[in-house]
């Protein structure tokens, strides 16, 4: 699982523009931060000498010291409590909690603390805690190392959560989310860890927003995380065959962004929501039911949704019958009440 | 350290006796008296605070109080043992504590009332919010302590939790935490020998929670919870440890909580009524008052000084509470995050109309104005 | 907080009809499950002695003894645990945790091995464990007292997650939840725990059915645990305007009833759902989605939700501003596109 | 029990040293001839079943394998100290251990080559499933045991788990459930002094891992984890105090992992190879066959049927695993839940279409017959 990050300068300086890996870009935010940033402290499991068992914190231990990235006893209830505590005291944790599923050790102290303390205290202790977390699936791995738990956060109030689908926003989002005044679940999809893009270190993301990925007509693709390649390759099979395909990269999963999300189904009039999660109760469920209450007059059909199976995770040799695919996108599509069809 | 060493004594610590008599010990100093005169005073005020705040209770102006009647000992020096610039994470049960800290009763009481979740300015006394997940506010107390220690600040942070609270995963991932990092930490357990209706022995088998503290590395020791002389010698020690870089460390009190759990728990479906007995002949003021009487450090006037003042700080409670502070529904949504999303200006708008509109319909019940709202 | 138990003959036999409170109707539950099935074990926080914070087991310790129904240290991860190894062993546990906020500590545990034990062994350990949580607001509970964490579990696979409305229901359901041979999540509504019904022990609950709580033929209000007496009230009031007011009361949150569901809001329409916890990404989110996508042909105006606030729980004085109201509901019934107003 | 004895010394025991030279102890007896073989053979096919993995990961045929090599005096003491009717809760770490169980050695490697969760008959081989999520399984040893003793059984539940697990809130939980309830589990610590990457001294500060056992009122012991005989004496003490009613008991093995954490893991990163060296020279076959060889007990012959059978055991794995098994798709379903939901039955007609539709394009990839399917 080694990632190579021949693109990182030795120096640590980023360079304004390069291409990089998701993982790169986010191993230069975390440096950028650190280096602009004296309160920034980054820690968890495995993220000092190993830099990570996804390398994202690849020599921050050796290039700023172990009083900016270091090692923590293996508990993760005691990283994010020990994070809340330092965030009370003027730092800005960022922590990484290594597998999905080994962030819930920690829950308690995310729901009832990190998303809660600043209203507690009308506002008097803020939590500008990252917590950023390796997320769905796509890689082969065994159980408990590929699940989707975004719906845990978006349904949690003072949370906010982000997720991004390529190197630039990785970079943008991830250095947005350290600068937040209020406490971002960070979900990284570990499928695109590996994927190349631009990265302008000088462009800025904001939080909340969501993305066109890219124009379409006819129908409007909405996407997160790893299903936003899907939603693009859908697009492009679906453009072979004559519709025009719209994607809307949702990003911030909560606070969403119904402006774009709302402008962009108005104009189609057709939607399909795509998430890897479990679909029960889960943010595609939300998105899909705000964007019928929102475009109800605007609709040509059922708003569909495209998810994750509501089963555990699949075993590696079964993932690809359990993760969202093209087939069973394009199906969703032609399953919109398409005139010319019926 | 020799291993050992972190380990209790098997006894716990006491200084004075339930009868006022001194006991001699090799390594802990009685505190002087003018130290003992102060700590009279604060178990003098506490005392009242716990029985006033009940009172309150069944008239109707506190929603719920979990007294520490019994504890006035552990709460008055958990809170004299630190310095100005220390801090201390304290639990519902500790309202003592943080009013000896300096918080004024009528913002300790915010959240017992039922205004809002806390109602103190954290930074100025340095008091976090009274924790209710037992056990979390230890790891915050260790965080806190990390970021101090970073910065070469010489903080020594307070953590108190419960018998009861040492069972939680998070208690050993704060005592782990803080041992690992060895942060100026003191965790102060309050061993008043009940969960709500469950007993120590349910929640320990082990020789006394002091021991925990060689399993991270710390040393632990325990005290007669009810002789504050004891608990100021033993914590002032932990905290010149701390500030020291000597690390952490655990203190155990022995100590009993005279009353139920809180105004809506009845104790009596779970322990006997000659073992509340029992402990009212160990009381912290009886003993600490017969001493000073003893040595001549406590004069009558002196007693009538302390009554005062602690009547005093009775009556401005009652006073305080006797009005209902204005509760400004609109609160709900003015804190949750510093950023504002969309999603909750649509829901803070709908409930600043629903105002508008109570009202209208009746000016009386929202006579203040909501301050700010939805943009 | 105590629940006067006069209903509970002294005898411990429970009468086949009577008039409980809810409260009274767990405790018969629970008292007649230990009785009747000797793999049967509860535990949790003070539910011995004290028979437990809102006297649930009150006095099963001293009628059963302590093999039946035990405290355990105070660790909700450690109740939990110690379940799914009893579960393994062939007992039936039913554990108590005592406020919603404080099954947090719990949640690896629920959803990494009560949920997938089963799974995990291809079905040769299952997991026939209740886990009973008092949910939800309306008693003037402190900070982390009243929370509704539903959503959590209800987008969890493998759990089974229910809540009554009457003291009936909290009987059968009870009952039947304890004979599952799956998880189940039993969220108790502590503003109905002391609310009385007729109780009927011979009545056998189906787990994953909706009930008619209301016949009407102008909208449905589709609702859950304290909601539904709430939606009852709205539909008399709107009743008395003119309105016919159907109300389902969902009971099984997951697995979802989808037929009574849908057959309801195509009978009428309209439809507004109706549920306490914070509404985004939640199970109203997810009703809202199934009864667009399924009624969509036969809806006059979009499927509207009235949920608590997307903030932390209100304190005491607050709540009655946090949580859904007869107004709001009223209010939301008349957002529905009503032709005779346009 | 007096309490410090709960203590454990303050070295590691050892009955044979690196050198295979007996080491006299008056607590532990050395185990006898017939033992030590016994447990020599069990070394020489651990070993053998540890590397063939390895090698199977290389060639593609497993996904991951964290290897016990290093450790097998762990594994294999920690089976051979069970009575049949005895239970085992272990980790990813603890194939080794599983197999010696008797789990079929294909069966143990199903969770990794990709194919399912877990893939042996947990009742069967009285084998909970390996867990992957750190100490969770300790709480399942423990109420597992509970469950048994209150049926009047004598079944003994050995709990394993990593000197890194040994953070998480839920081994405190655990150890404290244990002791409150006296349940018969003994908790077995392989500290091989990392966490993947981090070294113990970042994951407790105590003077050692068994320390923390009078934190929760049970003897805690340490033992040279590369000594067979050693782990043996005391695990077998734990048992069968456990088994007499005496409750549990945890055992830390001082013991070192060879080889990186797994497979996708690059330990050059976090140590030195000088480290990896010096435990090399305390390698546990290295001394016991030292030992059983001065003794006579060890002959060429025996050497040479072990090492036949060891390479039995290995081979029969190549061929299991050089087959692919039919890995049934509509498998996602069938299990989930006992009962059966709308929604999942809808999902699974689903699934059972795109099975077929791709069956028709290409008959080759799904050849297996859908067993059973959606209704
Ligand atoms: C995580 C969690 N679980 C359960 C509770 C409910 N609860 C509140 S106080 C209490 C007993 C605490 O006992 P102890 O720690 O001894 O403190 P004491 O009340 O005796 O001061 C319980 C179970 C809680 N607040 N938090
Ligand atoms: C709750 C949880 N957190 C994190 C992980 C990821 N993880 C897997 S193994 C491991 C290190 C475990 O170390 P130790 O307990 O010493 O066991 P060892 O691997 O050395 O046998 C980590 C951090 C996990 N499996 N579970
Ligand atoms: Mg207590
Ligand atoms: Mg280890």
């Amino acid at each position: 699982m080694t990632i190579a990050h021949d693109d990182i300068r030795v120096d640590g300086e980023t360079a304004p523009v390069a291409t990089l890996s998701m993982a790169a870009a986010l191993n230069h935010a975390l440096a950028d931060a650190i280096r602009e940033d004296p309160t920034v402290v980054v820690f968890g499991e495995d993220v000092g000498a190993l830099g990570g068992v996804f390398r994202i914190t690849d020599g921050l231990t050796a290039r700023f010291g172990e009083d900016r990235c270091f090692d923590t006893p293996l508990a993760e209830s005691g990283i994010v409590g020990t994070a809340v505590g330092m965030a009370m005291n003027g730092m800005r944790p960022v922590v990484e909690l290594q597998f999905d599923a080994f962030a819930l050790p920690a829950f308690e102290q995310i729901v009832s603390h990190v998303a809660k303390m600043g209203n507690r205290t009308r506002g008097a202790v803020r939590m500008p805690v990252v917590i950023r977390i390796p997320f769905g699936g796509g890689i082969g791995g065994v159980e408990h190392h590929c699940d989707s738990s975004e719906a845990y956060y978006a349904h949690t109030p003072g949370l906010t959560v982000i997720s991004p689908s390529t190197p630039q926003d990785a970079y943008s989002m991830l250095r947005a989310a350290i600068a937040f005044p209020d406490p971002v679940i960070f979900l990284e999809p570990k499928k695109l860890y590996w994927t190349k893009g631009e990265v302008d270190t000088s462009i800025a993301a904001e939080i909340g927003t969501a993305r066109i990925a890219r124009e379409g007509t006819d129908v409007t693709l909405l996407a997160y995380a790893a299903s936003v390649p899907l939603a693009l390759e859908a697009a492009e099979v679906a453009a072979a065959e004559g519709r025009s395909v719209q994607v809307v990269d949702i990003r911030s999963l909560s606070p969403f962004d119904d402006a774009t999300v709302t402008a962009a189904v108005r104009s189609t009039g057709r939607a399909v929501v795509i998430a890897e999660a479990p679909g029960y109760a889960s943010v595609a469920s939300e998105i899909q039911a705000r964007v019928f209450e929102r475009c109800f007059e605007y609709l040509e059909a059922p708003v569909r949704r495209v998810t994750g199976f509501d089963t555990p995770f699949a075993p590696p040799k079964l993932e690809h019958w359990y993760l969202p695919d093209v087939d069973r996108v394009l199906d969703a599509i032609d399953s919109l009440h398409w005139e010319d069809e019926s | 350290m020799q291993d050992t060493d972190m380990l209790p004594r098997d006894t716990a610590v006491q200084l004075v006796d339930a009868h006022g008599a001194v006991v001699e010990d090799d390594r802990y100093d009685l505190p002087g008296a003018d130290a003992l005169r102060t700590a009279y005073r604060g178990l003098v005020e506490a005392r009242r605070i716990n029985d006033q705040a009940s009172a309150l209770v069944r008239q109707g102006r506190l929603a719920v109080y979990p007294s520490s009647h019994g504890q006035e000992a552990c709460q008055v020096a958990a809170a004299l043992a630190l310095g100005s610039e220390d801090w201390l994470f304290p639990t519902y049960r500790d309202s003592v504590a943080v009013i000896a800290r300096g918080v004024a009763p009528a913002e300790a009481m915010v959240l017992l009332q039922g205004d809002w979740h806390s109602g103190y300015d954290v930074r100025q006394h340095r008091v976090a919010p009274q924790a209710t997940p037992l056990a979390t506010q230890l790891l915050h107390a260790v965080g806190f302590a990390y970021a101090a220690r970073q910065r070469g600040e010489d903080t020594v942070v307070m953590a108190l939790c419960g018998d009861g609270a040492t069972s939680e995963g998070d208690f050993h991932e704060a005592l782990n935490f803080a041992a690992v990092f060895r942060v100026p930490v003191v965790f102060f357990v309050q061993n008043n020998g009940f969960a709500i209706s469950v007993p120590l022995s349910r929640q320990t088998a082990a020789p006394s929670i002091a021991h925990k503290a060689i399993g991270y590395g710390m040393p632990g020791q325990r005290v007669d919870g009810n002789d504050v002389a004891a608990v100021l010698a033993v914590l002032g020690e932990a905290v010149a440890r701390a500030r020291g870089g000597g690390g952490p460390s655990l203190v155990e009190a022995h100590t009993y909580r005279m009353q139920a759990h809180t105004n809506a728990d009845d104790d009596s479906r779970y322990r006997e009524r000659s073992e509340v007995q029992a402990w009212a002949a160990r009381d912290p003021l009886a003993r600490l008052r017969a001493h000073l009487r003893a040595s001549g450090a406590l004069t009558d006037s002196l007693e009538e000084e302390y009554a005062a003042g602690a009547e005093e700080i009775a009556s401005a409670m009652r006073s305080a509470l006797s009005v209902d502070a204005d509760v400004d529904p609109e609160d709900l949504f003015r804190f949750v995050t510093e950023t504002r999303s969309p999603l909750l200006e649509e829901q803070w708008r709908m409930l600043h109309g629903e105002i508008e509109r109570a009202r209208q319909d009746d000016p009386a019940p929202a006579a203040h104005d909501a301050l700010g709202g939805p943009r």
